[in-house]
């Protein structure tokens, strides 16, 4: 199943659709599942990700709230550790910054603190990354900080089929999970035939296998990765596998060590800046442990170090696409 | 809340009340046709596709910027939300900088990095609209905390909506305000919906009014779709603070007529309710006050309507025939010349470094 | 708040209140021993260099904890603060699993990882201490929220210092909490000071219990250091909240007689304010009570003392004697059993993978 | 002048009250600083690195706060605004997670959102990494996190000297500064003799020449690589090259990537978790620039992901120290 093949598909339903069914079938099968958060219940989301919710299961269990991102987070957490599963929404990613206390020192940390007495199984939902034209103030991608944190699982889909499969292995999780949602995808459509019920979190997938080059990517920017991998393709011939990672934590490194010891070279990818981002852990992990088989030094692809500007113009000279990746491609295939 | 204060009433009456000029009354007319010819004009250019991003617009609610600034002088400051456009034009702003900032044009106050949500004129005191609620108001407490130390005599008067109420950063300014004696004027525009939550259900058992009081600070509950008692109000509160009396609150109640951004439709509220706001319309309100009351001739509105429509039709002009910014310009004002951003290269340096180039 | 309703008086009168039985007035007063007793004895080992870390104890302020946990049903729910060891006790958590805790002994609650600032005994309703101000709140909003649904009856009771106040989500917790009216109590310890940061300061216009009011929520301002008050007071809020009648703030004032932590000498507060507080110690006034009415002896007050004493000396030893836990355990519930962290790899991931293991 | 000579110094002045002499002598000079925080005033500060600050300047210029992190950074950056230059204190780096939003979405962005009308000359200076047995609340080494928001400065000082310098840069820079005063260099103490009056952002110090392996560390750690250091140089003979960054952003790739062009091995070691740390970072950016001439696999040192645990055995199986540094760098001298 590669995402190429999805991303043709004129009907079939959206990922927005795709996380709203989700929700709405582990609902129907376990009443300990309840959603909240800013204009999730009557309003559906305003990215339609909780569409339907309200009317199936009511205000009881699908609950609007004023905004306070905090609270929100802090209520999920009280609500799990006594045996909910609640799936919270924090309406853009970048408003995590206004609960990082709630996820990062409690959430994250009371299973180990308490040694154990406690479990924290919650999910929390955000619309992450750029959109068009939204500024620098919804528009970034802030996952990597989460990977720095012990005790968070931090994932992101690409294509409505993991999106269905990951939100359920997320809810099932009996640890708190950050589920990035890129904004980009909500619009993607897919046919939904053989959708896997779970995707297991901490397994990346090989959406495109190659034999000269491997591109690590997740997210939206698996999109702009296979992109990237048809034209180097079609322009060189040579041989591109992409990688989607799906779970930045648990990180499945042994898929990417493997295909780099099939290729020799690596590029990893991803929207959030450069320094500081998840894709330097990817590099670094992988010369620890592929140095022998590399052929060429490991390339990383990310936004300029600049805040996310409103212009089109600006907004494309600061985020990576396809294009970017296209020329680390060519970079690590060029040297040795 | 001093509700027998509220100077609501005189709006109703015929004519104008004693303490405004004619003068003043036509300028906070064209102050609120100029803001809703804006908007408008920048609805339309959206949908047009000439408007990249989201915009929220402010239709409805103009008697708020209108009259809120109108009490300011020169030297004070201003500081909004994600919605406020009406704060830059009520001070004076440039409407062409304006439509090409929305634009995002080179021309615009921001270099077209900011857009709608992030515009701002600085020399004219509007220091920022602001992507996340609530977050410009401990900024406000800052700006008149400084401004109070330098004893400048400025005010700083703080946009908010009904929505930021329940944010901690609300309740954690009015604490330092309250506790410092800022001179610092809250100002809810209590539009009666964030998103799709209505205030109703947000607090079925208290209100923003108890709510703000409760940190001490005066407030005053007013009809903000009625742009003398808004400038009024925030007149004496101006005066309490320029007196060294501190902060106020203001809340004043209006509605938006449109949804809450271009994606929106707002169907979450009743037609009957959009329909019974949308005759209290602000404007409205003053021009018949000042037909009424002879201030002004029916002709002479339409000629102020006119050379509203006029400027506003130049902005947009204006932002079509502005230069979109240069790539590089990407990487200027992230940090100050001290260091720079290259391009690609992963990591910022301080400059000049050798090694950074290399890559 | 319902200054009449204030029970404090009763605690003044020379006998027991028709409300109280015996058993229970001297069940309070064994509780405040204990909590006392834990915490100087915690003190003494601390300064004995056998507990590593920091303690902040709560010394002075035994009626909070004693009392307004007396309210509670075995089924209902605590969450605290950085000064909990009261809320475990109270809750007839275990003196010896406490004390090794505190020791980071492998037999503590929490097996060594938590200590003093984490303490819990989630078997008994007590779901945490809290290292972070305020942070509890919306947690225990969300802990109410959900047994609310359940219809278990339970409530949850809430401790925050005077501190917490100023925070956002001592706001927001209350803003979700009047709004679902979930069944929390939210008892308010002002012990006066935020570290060396007095309550007036913070306050000058205005008070804990405005600011908690004006939630909407029913507030009450009572004598914190009178454990029957505490008691008769939590008894209420928890009624009304078994009967759906939503949340509750209780403001309880009381003083800590130490300074906030082993590392502060408390030198901010005057000399005679301490004093003046010691004289309003809630143990004493306890025992006065009940020697005065007769309902104990001076004999039967020394050897509750004395089993209190051993209780905690018995503590200590046992904490002594417990094994450190093995530094193995330190990669323990970090997660799941779904996923293994190793030492040293550098990623966590998915178990099992053989890659990790190459590094 | 190195780190190891100070350390032996018995009298002299600690890094807390080398803190506290800067903002006087910085406060003296220039009016626009205040500042603010959380017991900073009449108290001094908890750690002590505001003591005589309120008696010298009043309760105008040093204001004790009550606790309310957001507002704190929000009002620190409302009078940076308006040409003050705020210095505020985060009673623990910990409780950055309160202030978010502040840090990340308005100060960092203002100057650039703006168009460059608007900049925001502040500091924030926060105690970060663990002291002994603080637990997981008390002991987190955030700073990575910041390195991934464009427009802020990320610097922490390893020594009195430093401190100092860095400090006055840092409240001179017309930039938003994370400032990191690690908890266990608070006692430390130093002759102040040939103090710099600055130490310039952005630069790396090269602490011990060496000739072998370069250890890249920052902060506290660079005690610990220096102990290493010297371990490691007395049992086998190796140099070992130890580099202290001092600032992250900017970062001073330059000066590592010399000291890895000599070297050809290296080691990169800080507190945080390695997952989602700088120290991927630069190693990622060394890979890139200096392949050619990396003799082994770069290795990272950090914490084991897991929160800081109480105990003190258990915080020690966590959290690295010179005896980690010593493995990292047998093994990096050991591999080619
Ligand atoms: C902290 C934060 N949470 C959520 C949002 C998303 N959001 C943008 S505007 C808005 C509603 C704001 O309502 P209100 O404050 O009443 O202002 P109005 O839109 O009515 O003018 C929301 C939820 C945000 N920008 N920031
Ligand atoms: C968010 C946050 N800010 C600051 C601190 C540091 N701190 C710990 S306790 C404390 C004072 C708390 O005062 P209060 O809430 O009155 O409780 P008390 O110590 O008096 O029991 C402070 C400032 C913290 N733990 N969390
Ligand atoms: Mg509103
Ligand atoms: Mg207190």
């Amino acid at each position: 199943m590669t995402v190429t093949k999805q991303r043709s598909a004129s009907q079939g339903t959206t990922f927005a659709a795709g996380i709203a069914r989700t929700l709405a079938d582990v609902m129907r099968a376990d009443d300990r599942v309840i959603v909240f958060g800013e204009d999730v219940g009557r309003h559906g989301g305003v990215f339609r990700a909780t569409s339907g919710l309200y009317g199936e299961f009511g205000p009881a269990r699908v609950r609007d709230t004023p905004i306070c991102e905090s609270a929100i987070v802090g209520t999920a957490l009280g609500c799990s550790l006594m045996g909910a599963r609640p799936v919270v929404e924090i309406q853009y990613s970048d408003f995590l910054t206004e609960c990082m206390d709630q996820i990062v020192n409690q959430a994250a940390k009371v299973r180990y603190m308490s040694g154990g007495q406690l479990t924290a199984p919650m999910v929390i939902r955000t619309p992450g990354g750029r959109s068009r034209s939204a500024a620098a103030q919804h528009s970034q991608s802030l996952e990597s900080w989460f990977t720095n944190i012990p005790g968070l699982l931090v994932v992101g889909p690409s294509n409505v089929a993991d999106a269905c499969g990951m939100l359920r292995s997320a809810i099932e999780s009996e640890d708190p999970v950050l589920f990035f949602e890129h904004k980009l995808l909500y619009r993607l459509r897919e046919e939904l035939a053989d959708v896997p019920r779970h995707v297991q979190l901490g397994q990346a997938a090989v959406c495109r296998p190659g034999t000269d080059v491997t591109v690590v990517s997740w997210s939206w920017m698996v999109h702009e990765s296979l992109k990237a991998a048809e034209t180097v393709t079609s322009a060189s011939g040579a041989s591109v596998e992409v990688i989607d990672l799906r779970s930045l934590v648990p990180l499945d490194i042994a898929t990417v060590v493997q295909s780099v010891r099939k290729t020799g070279r690596l590029v990893v990818a991803h929207e959030a800046p450069i320094q500081g981002g998840w894709g330097s852990d990817v590099v670094a992990a992988v010369v620890e442990r592929a140095w022998a088989e590399l052929a060429s030094p490991p390339v990383r692809v990310g936004a300029v170090s600049a805040p996310v500007p409103m212009a089109p113009r600006l907004e494309s000279a600061v985020l990576p696409d396809s294009s970017s990746i296209v020329s680390a491609i060519t970079r690590v295939l060029a040297s040795d | 809340m001093d509700k027998d204060e509220r100077p609501s009433a005189n709006a109703t009456a015929p004519q104008l009340p004693q303490w405004l000029s004619t003068a003043e009354a036509i300028r906070l007319l064209r102050t609120m046709a100029r803001i809703r010819a804006f908007e408008e004009a920048a609805l339309e250019q959206y949908r047009q596709g000439a408007i990249p991003g989201s915009l929220h617009v402010s239709i409805g609610q103009e008697a708020c910027s209108a009259g809120a600034c109108a009490a300011l002088r020169d030297q004070d400051l201003v500081i909004g939300t994600h919605r406020s456009h009406g704060d830059v034009i009520a001070r004076g702003g440039d409407v062409r900088r304006m439509m090409a900032e929305l634009f995002g044009r080179a021309t615009g106050y921001c270099g077209g990095k900011g857009g709608s949500m992030h515009i701002l004129d600085a020399a004219r005191g509007v220091l920022g609209a602001n992507g996340i609620v609530a977050a410009g108001l401990p900024i406000a407490v800052g700006v008149s905390l400084w401004t109070d130390m330098q004893g400048t005599g400025s005010v700083v008067l703080a946009f908010f909506g009904d929505g930021a109420v329940a944010k901690g950063n609300f309740h954690e300014a009015l604490t330092l305000s309250a506790m410092w004696r800022t001179p610092t004027i809250f100002f809810c525009q209590n539009n009666q919906y964030a998103v799709s939550m209505s205030i109703r259900d947000v607090y079925p058992h208290t209100s923003i009014d108890a709510l703000a009081a409760s940190h001490g600070i005066p407030t005053a509950h007013i009809d903000g779709n009625d742009v003398l008692c808004v400038l009024q109000e925030t007149r004496k509160a101006c005066g309490r603070s320029r007196e060294g009396g501190g902060p106020s609150v203001i809340v004043a109640d209006t509605y938006r007529w449109m949804g809450h951004n271009v994606a929106d439709s707002g169907a979450y509220r009743a037609a009957d309710e959009v329909t019974a706001w949308r005759a209290k319309d602000p404007m409205e309100r003053l021009s018949a006050l000042l037909l009424g009351g002879d201030v002004i001739s029916s002709a002479e509105l339409d000629r102020l309507q006119d050379e509203v429509q006029a400027e506003i039709r130049d902005a947009v002009s204006y932002a079509q025939e502005s230069a979109e910014p240069a790539a590089e310009d990407a990487y200027l004002d992230v940090f100050s010349e001290q260091f720079s951003v290259f391009p690609g290269m992963g990591v910022t340096v301080a400059r000049p470094d050798p090694a950074a180039a290399t890559y």
